[in-house]
This record gives structure tokens, C-alpha cells and sequence, in this order.
């Protein structure tokens, strides 16, 4: 079952050092008041996984900008100048990863495989280190799983169970994050009762879901 | 006419009825702008839609629809959300016909580079790594020379590649040329162009066919 | 756009010697009226890839009774004597297959995958003409992408563009499927005008669906 | 009291409150009756869901709500739908507790097989590898002889395995044994049955610690 609570005390479970999947693409589909929580409690030297920094002022850009990661894995920095910055200054690791790839390496790390072969970024920088595999005469990269201690995720509605459902495009990578994170934490819009959802519009099984705030803003 | 509608009107003419196209952010989302009448073609948006219709009345934003720039865009009747993995399965996939992105370079092997210039500007490659890979036909939409008048069409990429051969047709204010197993072919010029002006302008060798057409926009 | 048809018509385009795909876990979510339409007219020599082959006087089970098959690629078939006894007879080529092993081998085929490292079946007959392949001390199997010729599925609701819902357990399979064969036939309880289905319930985007039947029973 | 049913009320008390559980067809699918007052597990059926309910009244059956031996039955509020790669990646990846399955032998390395006889029968593995594998506990429930007296508690398995030293524990009418790295540890003997009587009745080695509890059914 899962339990609902505030944010204060959700984002207690989030340590200095951990390593931290947050959902959504330039922000939408962050949990924003996970995300400010985050901020004000100044927890440091965190990992992020996210498709990317965001803006500064805006969701896990906002964390960039007060310098609570050591290192991000992420698709693309361009909009946030400070995690540039940070990364020409030393003072930030970065891993760029394609799109595509980081999201089957989050699937995958839910779903218990030990990786998978993509041909995306054959004959690029995104080889660096990859083992090179070949099938029926065509080469792809061996790409790992990846996990996080904690997901902090935005849903539209969750119920009692923590059953969720997604908005529009606000869905991307919070449904694959949901899957892979040893603790998993919903900011939802809405919070409804045990039965209120159809068992067929349910996107996250609630199975997976560990505690539950709702939206702040 | 600006240098940037004439790209996007001949590339818009090269889509067919019923194509799902993904158009990468700046330039290419041009396109979408000028698709003849009667040709419907379904737009795909990497952060997670098909069916991305045009930008909304400022009163009319739906902050969990926007595109793969973060701007707000509509969803059009008959459009569908998913997942950022799903999403790039239907990309991986080869269930997208058509892709259009931009360039910092392009060359005459199909090579692409548009992510990065070493240690000046590192935005990352979001999901342009797997839309090149994936995609059935891949079209490079870019002026056909920097602002410094040195070609964008070169022998060979210098900077980091975003793909390896996958180019398949490349669309300047100049030219449309076709990369071909045999090198990089002229198909048209632009009205007003010769023939040699384009191949002044050009780095890459260019095969030039009998029967180059003057580009329709 | 997903055009509407008949089921005879439909049937038309599957060829003795092709391999199909054809959704369902015991015959529940299996294209009941495309199967009979295939029993009719008898096409022969198909490979079949689904979960299971469900009884005598069901589903993909008549088509085995029928003798269509000469190949399948399943996970179990203890529902179906005749299956055994063509099998033991030589008559019939079964290869099995774990169901998370099938799902995810469909899944990849789709996907554009090469393939992927599961821990499943390690240690038993599974393994066997696999390569292993250690990723942090751990072995796993690598299991190979599969795809099919045809996908033949069944939908609750499809509207004119091809997008599909499915209801309850009988979604199993045919997600999956409909990203993974190069036609993709559905079989619908439902079919609705464009835009009747919200966006974030659609459970298959209609870019993927070519042929569309009314349910037939 | 009949054996299975000593078997199932056994198993029925290790579950524990939360505890997402997938039962096997047969003997397996008879712990949801036993289940204890105040603790509430989340059956997960890999056909596609979590939530799975009691059979339905003759006349409330749903033929797309089914479990995976195919039998009519209901979904509880808070149940959720999905398909068969999300079933997967929820027993792949450990998102499932405990699954309980039957045996055809089992041994004290915690070895498993029950899919096949070969050259009898060979049903099929369906999802009892990825199960085996995937989930964190894995219990045999099983009649501690064959209906010839024949010990299906052995040194060593015989028949095809469906997972490798993936018993944790093995529950049969006349014992409970764990499966630990020093072999094969007898927990429980059944109320009337002697530690002689159950040494006398398995093949596998048993370790005997000083501290055997009766079975409480």
C-alpha cells in the first residue's frame, strides 16, 4: 500500500550521495514541490537521472543551480547555461546519453535485464567504452541497465494504492522511472480513493509506488 | 523569400500523405508551416506523442503539451501520449518515415554532426542519436554555409558525429542533394542558382547529374 | 491511416509460408473472427509466433488442428493435445519459449532493438545455441529481436486512425505485436470516429495499424 | 485434512501484509483461500495484471478477466491492467515478492523443474522461468511423494530444469525445508509426522537442526 505523506517528510529519505531519477522533459512532468522541497532541505553531492537540467530557474534546474549534484546523467544540458558552466568548471561530472537509450537503460533497469543492443550511436562518441556486439551481421552497442535509490515522479492522479495515471506529455520518462528506483515517491495532482480508477487507464501499477504527496503548486 | 522558408517549403513537398514525421526544434519545425493541401502527414514528437498540431492561442496553453523544445504546442484529434521508451521504440523502430534535423556540419558520406562543438558548446544529443538511427528517410535542413560563408557541406565532419552515414537528403537555400552510394549527388538548385555557384559553395565533391532541376518552393 | 476492411479481405494479405503473430493468452484477447476467416481459407505452411496455443476449438488452436502451421514459436502448449501429438509426430516445429523471454523478443523486434541480456532460463534448455554474456559479475542470456510478417490482433476500441484501447487481461500480447510485423491487421469490438478516444488512453497509436475489421462475433 | 490443503494453509501464513504474490495454476492457486484475516497480498496474474480477485458467480464472468490457466476471474479495486512485457518487467525485475509454484522435482540446491517429461510431456515452461528468476522468494508447494511413494524431494534433479538454485523454500504435507547455502534444512515437520518419517521420505540430504517446529495448518 501506498502511504501518503508531505513533502517535508518524503524528501527526508533522500541522502546526501544518493542517486536520484527525477521525471520530465524541460521540466514538464516534474514533481515541482519534490523538487523545491529538495532545494530547501540542500541535500549534496547527489546523482541525477533526467532527460536533462531544464532550466535555472525551473524544476531539477533549480537544484544545478544550488549545486546538489556531483554528477547527472542526462540527454541534454542546453538550456540550463549553469550545468555548463559547472561542467567547464570541473565542479560537475556529466554524462550525455541519447534520448532513446536512456530511457530502455531505465526500462531495463526495472525490468530485471542485463541490458540491451541499440544500434543508436554507432560511429559516435556515444561508443566510448561500450562493448560492440554483432548479430545476424549488423553491430550494435551493449548499453547497461541503470537504477536509482530514489524516483521522484509527477503524476495527474494517483489513488490509495498508488496507482497512477499521467497528462499528456507530461507522461515521458515518469512511467520507466517508476519501475527502477529502489524507493518511489509521487507528487500527485490529484489523490483519489481505492476503486475511483479503471484497472485499464491505470499507466503505473500502484505495486510499485511507495509514497504519495500531493501536488504543492 | 528568407533563406530559412525556402528550406522548409522544398522539404515540406517532399513529405507524403500519411508520413509520421518528426521535425527536430528550430529550423525543421519551419516545415510543418508549409505542408501542401491534402497532404496529411502525422507529426511526431520524441517526449512522448503523435499528432502534434500547431502552437496555441496564448489563452489556450496547456502547460503538459508541448513539444520537444519545450514549447506549447496542440494535440490534434486522433493523437495519442505514451512513454519516452515507447516513444523511442516507435523511433528505433523504423515506425517513423521521415525525420528532419538540422546540422552544424554535414558531408558527403551521409555523416551528420548537430550536437556538439568540443569545449565550446556542449547542449548534448537529446534524441537526435536515435532519430538519425531509426529513422526510415533522414533529411538534414540547413543553410547551405555558416555565417562566416565557410560550407556547411563538407568532405568529411570535423566535429562529433551524431550519426554515421545515416543521411540520406540534404536541403540548403542552394540545393537539394541526394547521398548516394556513389557520393553526393546535386538534384536541384534553387531558382536563380547555377550550378557552379553551388559547387563554389560546397566543400564535398558533388556528382552533378544531366538532368539537375531547379527547386520548386 | 488505418483503412477499414472486411475480414476476408483482410486474410487476403497473409500468404501460405509467412509468418504471423497473432495476440491472445489462451485464446482471451485473440482475433477470433481473423483466425476463422484464416481457417477457411486454409493457408498454409505459417509460422506462428503467440503465447500459447490455446484448445482444440479455440482461437489459434483450430489453425493448428487445421495443420496451417508447420512452425511455432510459443511458450506453451499443454492447452492443445494436438499440438503435442503433431509434434511428436514430426509434423510440427515447436520451439518454446519463456513468456517474458516471447513478450520481450517481440518487444525488441519493435523496438529496433538487436536483442537483449536476460538472467531467465540460465541453467536450463533455454539456453541452448545462446550466447552468455557477464555484466558485472552476473551472466545473463542474450536473447534475439523477433518480428513477423503479420500481426493479426484484437482491440476493444479502434478508431479511424488505427488507435486502439484494449480491455483487461486481453491486452497481453497484442500491444507488443502491433509494433513488430511489417502489416498489422486488428480486429475491433469498437470502431470509433477520430478524436472519441482521449489521447492518454489510447494503448496503441494508430501510426502502426493498417487494417482495421469490426469484430466479428 | 486433505494435503493440498495443509500445503496451501502453510504457504497461506508466510505471506506477509503488502506481499505482491503470483500464484502457479493448480495447488499454488489454492493459497488465496487460506490467506489470514488482516493481511491483504496483491496477486499478480502474468497475463496481465495485479488485483486478481475470487472466481465470479456463473453469471458475472468476464471472458477477458481471466487468470493465467485461463479460468474466469475477478479483478478487486485497485487492480490494474497492462500488457504482457510490463507483466515481465514487474517479475523480472523484482517487483514480485513471493511466487509459489508446483514441482515435478525439486532438489536441495534449489533446483526446479516442472515443465517438461521428455518424450511424455512437454507442456511447456509458459512464465514459470521468468518467475523462478525474477521473483525475491520462491516457494514449491508439492506432495512430498508421487502417487508411486517416489521421493519429489531429490539429491539432484533428474527432468529439464525450469531454474536453477532458485528454491528458497519447499512446502510439502509432511514438512517445511529451506533452501540454504549448506543444503537443505528441515524447518517444520506436519503435526503427527516424525523427523525419521520425513528423512525416510526425501531423497535430499536434510540438515536437521536441533530447533524443529510442528507445522501449524
Amino acid at each position: 500500500m501506498a502511504k501518503i505523506t508531505t513533502l517535508e517528510e518524503a524528501v527526508c529519505n533522500i541522502k546526501d550521495g544518493m542517486t536520484i531519477m527525477v521525471g520530465g522533459f524541460l521540466g514538464v512532468g516534474s514533481p515541482l514541490g519534490l523538487i523545491d522541497a529538495l532545494v530547501k532541505k540542500g541535500t549534496k553531492d547527489l546523482t541525477l537521472i533526467c532527460n536533462d537540467t531544464a532550466f535555472p530557474d525551473r524544476a531539477v534546474g533549480k537544484m544545478v543551480v544550488n549545486k546538489q549534484f556531483k554528477k547527472i546523467i542526462v540527454t541534454h544540458i542546453g538550456t540550463n547555461p549553469e550545468t555548463g558552466r559547472q561542467m567547464k568548471a570541473g565542479e560537475l561530472e556529466v554524462e550525455l546519453v541519447p534520448q532513446g537509450t536512456l530511457a530502455e537503460r531505465i526500462r531495463a533497469g526495472g525490468a530485471g535485464l542485463g541490458g540491451f543492443l541499440t544500434p543508436t550511436g554507432l560511429g559516435t562518441l556515444a561508443e566510448n567504452g561500450k562493448k560492440k556486439i554483432e548479430v545476424n551481421g549488423k553491430t550494435y552497442l551493449l548499453e547497461l541497465p541503470i537504477r536509482a535509490d530514489v524516483a521522484l515522479l509527477r503524476a495527474a492522479i494517483a489513488d490509495k494504492k498508488g496507482n497512477l495515471t499521467y497528462r499528456r506529455a507530461a507522461r515521458n520518462f515518469n512511467p520507466l522511472m517508476a519501475m527502477a528506483a529502489d524507493l518511489v515517491i509521487v507528487e500527485a495532482d490529484k489523490i483519489v480513493e481505492i476503486g475511483d480508477l479503471d484497472p485499464d487507464q491505470v499507466m503505473t501499477p500502484g505495486v510499485v509506488v511507495d509514497l504519495i504527496v500531493p501536488r504543492a503548486m | 523569400m528568407d533563406k530559412k522558408e525556402v528550406i522548409a517549403r522544398r522539404i515540406a513537398r517532399i513529405l507524403k500523405d500519411g508520413d509520421v514525421v518528426n521535425l527536430g526544434i528550430g529550423l525543421p519545425t519551419m516545415v510543418a508551416n508549409y505542408i501542401p493541401e491534402g497532404v496529411e502527414v502525422k507529426l511526431q514528437s520524441e517526449n512522448g506523442f503523435v499528432g502534434l498540431g500547431p502552437a496555441p492561442a496564448p489563452d489556450a496553453i496547456d502547460p503538459d503539451i508541448v513539444n520537444a523544445g519545450g514549447s506549447p504546442v496542440t494535440v490534434l484529434p486522433g493523437g495519442a501520449f505514451f512513454d519516452s521508451a515507447t516513444s523511442f521504440a516507435l523511433i528505433r523502430g523504423g515506425h517513423v518515415d521521415v525525420t528532419v534535423l538540422g546540422a552544424l556540419e554535414v558531408d558527403g558520406h551521409g555523416n551528420l554532426a548537430n550536437w556538439m562543438i568540443p569545449g565550446k558548446l556542449i547542449p548534448g544529443m537529446g534524441g537526435a542519436m536515435d532519430l538519425v538511427t531509426g529513422a526510415k528517410k533522414v533529411i538534414v535542413a540547413t543553410e547551405h554555409t555558416t555565417k562566416d560563408g565557410a560550407s556547411k557541406i563538407l568532405k568529411q565532419c570535423r566535429l562529433p558525429l551524431t550519426g554515421a552515414g545515416v543521411v540520406d537528403l540534404i536541403v540548403t537555400e542552394m540545393a537539394v542533394m541526394e547521398v548516394t552510394p556513389d557520393g553526393l549527388v546535386l538534384r536541384e538548385v534553387a531558382p536563380g542558382v547555377t550550378v557552379e555557384q553551388v559547387k563554389a559553395a560546397t566543400e564535398a565533391d558533388l556528382i552533378i547529374p544531366p538532368d539537375v532541376k531547379v527547386m520548386e518552393v
